[in-house]
């Protein structure tokens, strides 16, 4: 039993969706997708009973491309929360009329099948062609199922796509180098060399491009706001939930660990630029008329903080970033849940035609706010823990940093205070809006559970991960 | 036979070959006619074979004026295809001036 | 050396069959003829090299290899060709017959061991190709392609006479064995550089090169669709394959000034090709620059070429296969439209979903995204351009594929945003069964690279 | 079983919450208030229990549940920690809060979201408790932002006005600015001692087991003071307080005044050892607590709004206990804690009982004369009046009195400043009294009809905090203080006891007179010439600026929220446009060669041999040239 087998569960997943018909697409999808889950769990658990449930087998010769799905904390953590979200955004697409239904939960069990791909994979090369694949179903998605004018979509769309793509070409020319330099794409055979300092800072560099356009810090994030607005919610929130978690993650697992000395010498620019994005972004926020424009904004304020606690190189900063990307995902899925859900009954995102809901949805209100409120990183709410963890190691690395990365606490209340306020409360809004069905309050209920439990026990997770991070860290003080 | 070669030497049949060439090649640039821009291709061509035979008197070498056969076939077997074209065209256009095909631009 | 014969020998068959009025084998029967030769083709790889008529051919697996493509490839051509050809089925004979000569000089090309025998090669190919280009005699812009092709082409040849004449008076043979032996002894006269380097020329204007391409754009769009996807799948490639050869042939080792050549006109191409193709309203034009761009990707195996063998063999299946499945989707769609303007894709995502699914896929590939072939083409390419030192011209192929994504996917947005105008018509058999599996070997090969890899 | 019980003093009101959450719709507003009350009421049981019982063995009892958080370089857990300071805190928070709780089932009855109300309030306390009872920084701060939400979530409790929602969101992000600063200091703590644990960082610092860098102690104890400026409502992040009334008066009375602003006082008192070794930031705090004292009591002199009045009261109080901080009397702050939240919860409790009457009018110019008809609300109002004025015997007489003796002992300056503080304390709130509740009613003929003495439910909870404030001194004589010993053990410096001597004597003698001299000026003023205060618009001169609070909330708009704003439309429509505009420039760029490369390509047979030659001669050209 390894890793392997939760890949293919999702990929046999995606053809049945597809073939399903429209009919039962939605349904075989979710089957798929909980099964996906359940295996990750139960691997999971193997994994952390010592069982080896990694997978290596040779698949090209020349150039020697390996098979290599590494199976640690680390990834696992990913991949559960990609295969917990993926159910949780497919049931939250139920109750709306999809056309063309087969391809387009066929599309997202394939995202969600490369995503994975790309948190398991231990080949460079099986990495980057993950990476690569996970972004053709996104582009469909947006592109057709997409809200707003069409043109203007068209052009956002295709941006995002070239963009992205453009970056990620330069992680491969970064690959292709290592490549010629080991014989090998095996993580830890580039973990093995010794690059001298130019070397590292051009691959530190082209690494650096990719991830910082995908996950996106400032000021690579044009994309952003656009394709999470035009998006259809569904796929915006495999972007924001885990898409770029998977540059995060990339920056924990490969950045770091093949180039360490450029990560070490730029540290202080890097950290600033990454608060930078937290505080430009938290300032969008505050400006957007739109829901879901406003929420991309938060998030690119979020992952801002994230990224610059993995640049820390502490293990608090590693480890916090780990916790606040589980716990940014679900709560950044489940606010555009709610503005999903205010789209289905106003048919707009614009907040000012919004306001006085919570007269008529008690049920829907509380939840929001309770979602608010985790994003806002209220203490015993998971992205609590996260975030304390990361302005932790910020305020070890210098203090300022950690006041100035702070300001979130005080700005992201700001705005979504604002937000809230704008949109749920006054007097009451003159169209009617039904309250929450059992299904949609039934994804609610998920998320927040999940967020107040590991809010108050993160400890399974923390225990998971940490290893693995240690070791990380281990490998970037002792190279060279 | 070597003595014509002695007095003349080698790099003057380059020479008017090269210049033959050119002299094609011009042709071919300045001229507007089809009919005549396949006789300046022609005398590249013939440049060539004039530069061929020279070497292969001064390699004494046979191989160079068998090529000199294959270029000569496969200049014909060019030629009637271009021609048969041409004709194609004028039947279109009713003349063979290449100036006015310009339809395929951009 | 069989299957050049037995090439040859197809042909001539065709032509007799349609004597006899089996005009309804032809097809069927070349296409047989060609699998079986394919066959024989494969049988003889790993065989040791062997050469025949005092090394006017010499077979290694070099040749067989690129042999088996161009077989595959004009497999798929022949089998596009009735459907293509309804109209006047008269001449189905001569289309067939046409396109297995053209494979015999393409065979031809990647085979010889006498620069007589290239050069035969390279005109019979290209003979082929003018006639095909003008093969619609009442179409003005089929004359024009044809003509424009005529011109350039006899031009070119003249140059590569020229260039060979020159080498011939330097070394005093036309075999390569010999030319390139002398040459490694020394003491060669300057011209012989001229003449490879007009060699060079003239094969650069075969693969449609910066500043050598003018003529493709115009060519590609002029000619009848089937006859563009001949030149640009099998010609380009067959021409690309004997210039790797003959430069390899030649160059006992390859002088700094040819390097920078090389590298300045790959780096033209790329950007010429991109950015023309990126304001193309025609898809067939748009193909041809995209072509130019490839030419200029597969220039740069020249810079480390004792290593490079397989990856141009390689970069050319993926382009061509990738190629064919595209002109496929594109003859299907506009074959009776008598256009190929990008508007015939609008909806096509919706009216033929398999059609849409497999121009995507091609297209994707020839962008270079991952596990379609087209992607480690560009993948191994990079590798062994790296290992030869040569950063600079890899990031300007990477900036280029990146602009090349904005044309390719202007193409998918037509297919699956726009709505279609016109009611939906039936996909021809052939047309749908080539693309499939044009694009499904193409997808092979990315997923087992070894398949091919192996034998070079 | 402590343990079970602890969880039981800390869940009751969790569940209490839940319940009404969850059933509250089906309950009848009674009911659920009731049940509320229950759930504050066992709370306050336990603790009482456990009040005797640690106050007789003098042992913390601790609870430690399981690990919650793990950093490099120390862990938190979830536990809990009940010494002789929590316990005290938790007996006026349960036991007041059990009262108003009372008071509020018959308060909100008309309310349809009565059930909601009792959540919140059963979810405040829950939070509150998790504050007091925590045993390190990090529990302590789960209570501190839970406190915050709740207020946040009672403030706005009438949501559809979006006034209050304003006045909600002030207030929580007023206190997310002190946060943040408890967040710097507790990350510096952290760094410093590895541990978060009160209990640790004492040991660290009495055994001096390992080097603290006194400077980076200074900066810890400094962001924490900010912190409980935030919470505390001190200068400069006092404004929400004011604000803050507009929740329904029992919040006021019970978080704004008598609890969870008192908060930042607890963890100055809880970390006393730390704030010891900060001497200057010691300063800075009593400096701080001063001059807010004066500035809030200023305010406080022209405010026309009872609840405002009483507000900027609660403000310059916390100051005094501020002052009394710094001047490290922790005891002495923790004493008029006491008293303060005896009296003000009480005059909240009654302004209620008034607008109940008055059926929601605030203003007290449309007031007076009221005691003729509420009686008892009348009475307990004047006995908590005289206790915050400082008259003697009643119980704000000695807190106040101890925390001027301690600063004219320290600082003559501050006990200037918190005597003329006092005085004004003192005529405002005889103003408030006699406005309300003497002379004749200035009210419409309409209310006048309505005017009624407040049901039992109202009036039993006044009553008892009357009786407290009257005679809560008694917990710490001056002399022999029963308080200072009980604190003994939290504290480990203690105020030097002064003994009695004239010095004392006359100061106590001059605090008298001040506050007579104020309830004197405010006599002459109200019931003499028997004036009523100016509408607005005539409000002229520093009355107006009074009036308008300094313009201090205007200030802060001008200078905090309009460059963000302004910022954020900069970002808004000059940079991002701008990156994106690069961005598609570049794409752009491309599409315009495209464009100019078709001219090339012009069709034309003889341009393109042109090239075509011209290609060939730079080759051999550039090749000559290269040999």
């Amino acid at each position: 039993m390894d890793v392997l087998i939760i890949l293919i569960t999702l990929l046999i997943g995606a053809a049945a969706t597809y073939f399903a018909g429209d009919k039962l697409a939605s349904k075989v999808a979710t089957f798929f997708s909980l099964a996906a889950f359940g295996l990750t769990l139960y691997i999971s658990y193997l994994q952390s009973n010592g069982v080896e449930v990694g997978f290596t087998r040779p698949w090209i010769r020349v150039p020697n491309i390996q098979l290599s799905f590494l199976a640690d904390g680390l990834s696992l953590t990913m991949v559960l929360l990609t295969t917990a979200l993926a159910p949780i955004i497919i049931l939250s697409t139920f109750k709306k009329v999809q056309n063309k239904a087969k391809s387009f939960y066929g599309l997202i069990m394939l995202m969600v099948f490369a995503m994975a791909g790309t948190f398991l994979s231990g080949d460079g090369l099986l990495y980057y062609i993950f990476w690569e694949l996970s972004l053709i179903p996104i582009y469909f998605i947006a592109l057709i199922w997409g809200g707003g004018e069409a043109e203007a979509r068209k052009k956002d769309v295709v941006k995002f796509f070239i963009y992205t793509f453009a970056g990620s070409l330069f992680m491969l020319v970064a690959f292709v180098y290592l490549y010629q330099k080991t014989g090998s794409f095996l993580n830890y055979h580039f973990l093995r060399l010794h690059l001298n300092g130019t070397e590292q800072f051009w691959i530190f560099f082209a690494f650096f491009i990719a991830y910082a356009i995908k996950i996106p810090i400032i000021p690579f994030h044009t994309w952003q706001a656009n394709v999470y607005q035009k998006a259809p919610t569904a796929g915006t929130m495999l972007l924001s939930g885990i898409m770029l978690k998977m540059a995060i993650y990339s920056i924990i697992r490969w950045q770091l660990p093949i180039a360490p000395a450029p990560a070490k010498e730029y540290m202080y620019p890097l950290i600033a630029l990454c608060i930078a994005g937290v505080i430009y972004g938290s300032i969008l926020a505050l400006k957007q008329q739109d829901l879901k424009k406003l929420l991309a904004y938060s998030s690119l304020a979020h992952v801002g903080l994230i990224a610059a606690g993995v640049y820390t190189l502490t293990i608090d900063g590693l480890r916090g970033a780990v916790l606040q990307m589980v716990a940014h995902g679900f709560v950044v899925v489940g606010l555009f849940y709610a503005a999903e859900i205010i789209q289905r009954r106003y048919n707009t995102t614009e907040i000012s035609e919004m306001g006085g809901i919570r007269v008529q949805t008690p049920r829907f209100t509380s939840m929001f706010m309770i979602l608010v409120l985790a994003s806002v990183a209220l203490p015993s709410t998971f992205n609590f823990v996260g975030e304390f963890e990361v302005l932790y190691s910020l305020a070890q690395t210098n203090i300022w940093f950690a006041v100035l990365g702070g300001t979130t606490i005080i700005l992201g209340a700001f705005y979504m205070l604002r937000m809230f306020q704008q949109v749920m409360l006054g007097e009451q809004n003159t169209k009617v809006f039904a309250d929450v069905t059992f299904g949609e309050g039934f994804v609610f209920v998920l998320i927040i559970g999940v967020l107040l439990f590991f809010g108050l026990y993160p400890k399974p997770i923390v225990n998971f991960v940490s290893p693995v991070l240690e070791n990380i860290i281990l490998h970037i003080n002792t190279s060279n | 036979m070597e003595n014509i070669l002695q007095q003349i030497g080698i790099e003057n049949y380059i020479y008017l070959s090269t210049l033959l060439f050119c002299v094609g090649a011009f042709g071919v640039l300045y001229r507007r006619n089809a009919i005549v821009m396949f006789m300046s291709i022609e005398i590249m061509l013939n440049a060539v074979n004039l530069l061929l035979v020279a070497f292969s008197t001064y390699h004494q070498d046979a191989a160079g004026q068998v090529f000199v056969f294959f270029s000569m076939a496969v200049a014909a077997a060019e030629v009637a295809v271009g021609l048969a074209i041409l004709v194609a065209i004028y039947r279109n256009l009713n003349n063979i001036d290449i100036d006015s095909l310009k339809k395929l631009k951009g | 050396m069989t299957t050049l014969i037995a090439i040859a020998g197809l042909g001539i068959i065709c032509l007799i069959a349609e004597i006899f009025n089996l005009r309804k084998a032809i097809v069927p029967v070349s296409i047989i003829g060609l699998l079986a030769i394919l066959g024989l083709n494969i049988t003889e790889l790993n065989l040791v090299g062997s050469t025949y008529y005092n090394n006017m051919i010499v077979e290694n697996n070099y040749s067989r290899i690129f042999s088996a493509l161009f077989i595959v490839l004009t497999t798929f051509l022949v089998a596009l060709s009735p459907e293509f050809h309804k109209n006047h089925k008269t001449k189905i004979s001569d289309f067939v017959a046409i396109k297995l000569f053209l494979l015999a000089g393409a065979v031809a090309m990647v085979s010889f061991g006498n620069l007589a025998m290239f050069f035969l090669g390279i005109e019979i190919l290209s003979i082929s190709l003018y006639i095909l280009a003008a093969s619609e005699p009442k179409n003005v812009s089929s004359n024009e392609a044809g003509m424009k092709y005529f011109l350039m082409g006899s031009f070119a040849s003249g140059v590569i006479l020229f260039g060979i004449a020159l080498i011939y008076g330097a070394t005093g043979s036309f075999d390569v064995e010999t030319i390139y032996n002398t040459v490694s002894g020394g003491n060669i006269p300057g011209w012989f550089f001229i003449g490879i380097v007009l060699l060079t020329i003239g094969l650069l204007f075969k693969i449609a090169a910066v500043p050598f391409h003018f003529w493709a754009p115009d060519v590609y769009e002029g000619s009848p669709a089937l006859t563009t996807a001949t030149m640009s799948t099998l010609a380009k490639v067959a021409a690309m394959a004997a210039f790797f050869k003959l430069m390899k042939g030649l160059n006992h080792e390859v002088p700094g000034t040819y390097v920078t050549i090389i590298i300045i006109v790959s780096a033209l191409s790329m950007f010429v090709g991109n950015l023309m193709a990126l304001k193309q309203s025609n898809v067939k034009r748009m193909l041809a620059f995209s072509g130019i761009s490839h030419a200029g990707f597969m220039l740069m195996v020249f810079l480390s070429p004792p290593t490079t063998t397989g990856v141009l063999f390689y970069y050319a299946a993926a382009y061509g296969l990738a190629g064919i499945a595209a002109f496929a989707v594109v003859l299907s769609v506009c074959g009776n439209k008598g256009n190929e303007e990008i508007y015939n894709f609008n909806g096509l995502g919706k009216t033929h979903p398999l059609m849409a699914a497999v121009l995507t896929c091609s297209l994707l590939s020839m962008a270079g995204i991952p596990i379609f072939s087209g992607f480690f083409a560009k993948f191994f390419l990079f590798g062994e351009v790296l290992r030869a030192g040569q950063v600079a011209i890899v990031i300007i192929a990477v900036v280029n594929s990146i602009i090349s994504v904005g044309y390719y996917f202007k193409l998918i947005l037509a297919m699956y945003t726009k709505d279609s105008t016109e009611e939906k018509q039936a996909v021809p058999f052939a047309y749908s069964v080539v693309a499939v599996v044009a694009i499904l070997l193409n997808i092979a090969l990315g997923l087992y690279p070894d398949l091919v890899l192996g034998y070079l | 079983m402590d343990t079970k019980l602890a969880l039981l003093l800390l869940f009751a009101p969790f569940i209490g919450f839940l319940i009404n959450v969850f059933t509250g719709k089906k309950l009848s507003g009674n009911l659920s208030g009731i049940i509320g009350t229950a759930a504050v009421a066992v709370s306050f049981a336990v603790t009482l229990s456990f009040f005797l019982q640690v106050s007789s063995t003098k042992e913390a009892v601790m609870v430690d549940l399981f690990q919650w958080m793990k950093l490099a370089n120390f862990d938190v857990h979830f536990a809990f920690q009940l010494d002789q300071l929590s316990l005290l805190w938790l007996m006026f928070v349960t036991g007041i809060g059990t009262l108003i709780h009372v008071y509020s089932i018959s308060y909100m009855h008309d309310d349809e979201n009565i059930h909601k109300f009792f959540a919140y309030l059963n979810l405040f306390v829950f939070f509150m408790i998790t504050l007091v009872m925590g045993n390190n920084l990090l529990i302590m701060f789960i209570g501190w932002e839970g406190v915050g939400l709740c207020s946040y979530l009672l403030i706005g409790f009438w949501y559809k006005n979006q006034d209050y929602n304003d006045a909600a969101k002030k207030a929580f992000i007023m206190n997310r600015i002190g946060d943040l600063g408890f967040l710097i200091g507790i990350f510096i703590i952290g760094y410093l001692f590895h541990s978060l644990d009160y209990t640790d960082i004492r040991t660290v610092i009495e055994t001096g087991s390992h080097h603290i860098d006194p400077t980076w102690l200074s900066i810890a104890a400094l962001c924490l003071f900010i912190g409980a400026c935030g919470k505390s409502a001190q200068i400069p992040l006092y404004t929400w307080l004011p604000d803050a009334m507009a929740g329904p008066t029992p919040v006021s009375a019970l978080i704004h005044a008598a609890t969870m602003v008192t908060a930042g006082i607890f963890m100055i008192t809880r970390l006393n050892y730390v704030f010891d070794l900060a001497p200057e930031v010691q300063n800075i705090i009593a400096i701080v607590g001063a001059v807010t004292s004066l500035i809030a009591a200023s305010i406080g002199l022209v405010q026309n709004d009872i609840k405002k009045v009483l507000a900027y009261s609660t403000v310059s109080q916390l100051g005094l206990m501020f002052l009394a901080l710094g001047l490290g009397a922790y005891e002495i702050a923790v004493f008029h804690v006491i008293t303060h939240a005896f009296f003000k919860a009480c005059l909240f409790l009654g302004s209620g009982s008034v607008i109940h009457a008055m059926h929601g009018e605030q203003d007290m110019r449309y007031m007076g004369g009221l005691r003729k008809v509420m009686k008892v609300t009348f009475i307990t109002f004047l006995i908590s009046t005289l206790a915050i004025s400082g008259l003697p015997p009643f119980a704000g007489f000695f807190s106040k009195d101890e925390i001027l003796m301690t600063a004219f002992h320290h600082n003559k300056p501050l006990w200037v400043i918190g005597s003329v503080a006092s005085i004004m304390t003192a005529f405002y709130m005889f103003r408030l009294l006699y406005l309300t509740f003497y002379k004749d009613f200035r009210g419409t003929e309409e209310q006048k009809k309505h005017l009624h003495e407040s049901p039992g439910l109202i009036t039993f909870p006044l009553i008892v905090l009357a009786i407290l404030a009257a005679v809560g001194g008694a917990i710490s004589l001056p002399g022999n203080s029963w308080l200072n010993e009980y604190l003994a053990p939290v504290i480990t410096r203690h105020a030097e006891h002064h003994h009695m001597g004239t010095t004392e004597y006359m100061l106590m003698a001059v605090a008298i007179v001040g506050a007579l001299i104020g309830i004197g000026l405010a006599y002459a003023k109200y019931i003499k010439q028997s004036a009523v205060p100016a509408q607005d618009s005539e409000i002229t001169g520093f009355a107006k600026v009074l009036y308008n609070k300094f313009y201090v909330d205007e200030i802060y708009t001008a200078l905090i929220v309009k460059p963000i704003y302004a910022l954020g439309s900069f970002f808004k429509n000059v940079t991002e446009v701008a990156i994106s505009g690069f961005i598609f420039g570049l794409g752009k760029l491309a599409n315009v060669l495209g464009a100019e490369g078709k001219t090339l390509q012009n069709g034309s047979i003889g341009f393109y041999l042109f090239a075509f030659v011209l290609g060939i001669c730079s080759i051999i050209v550039y090749i000559f040239l290269a040999k």
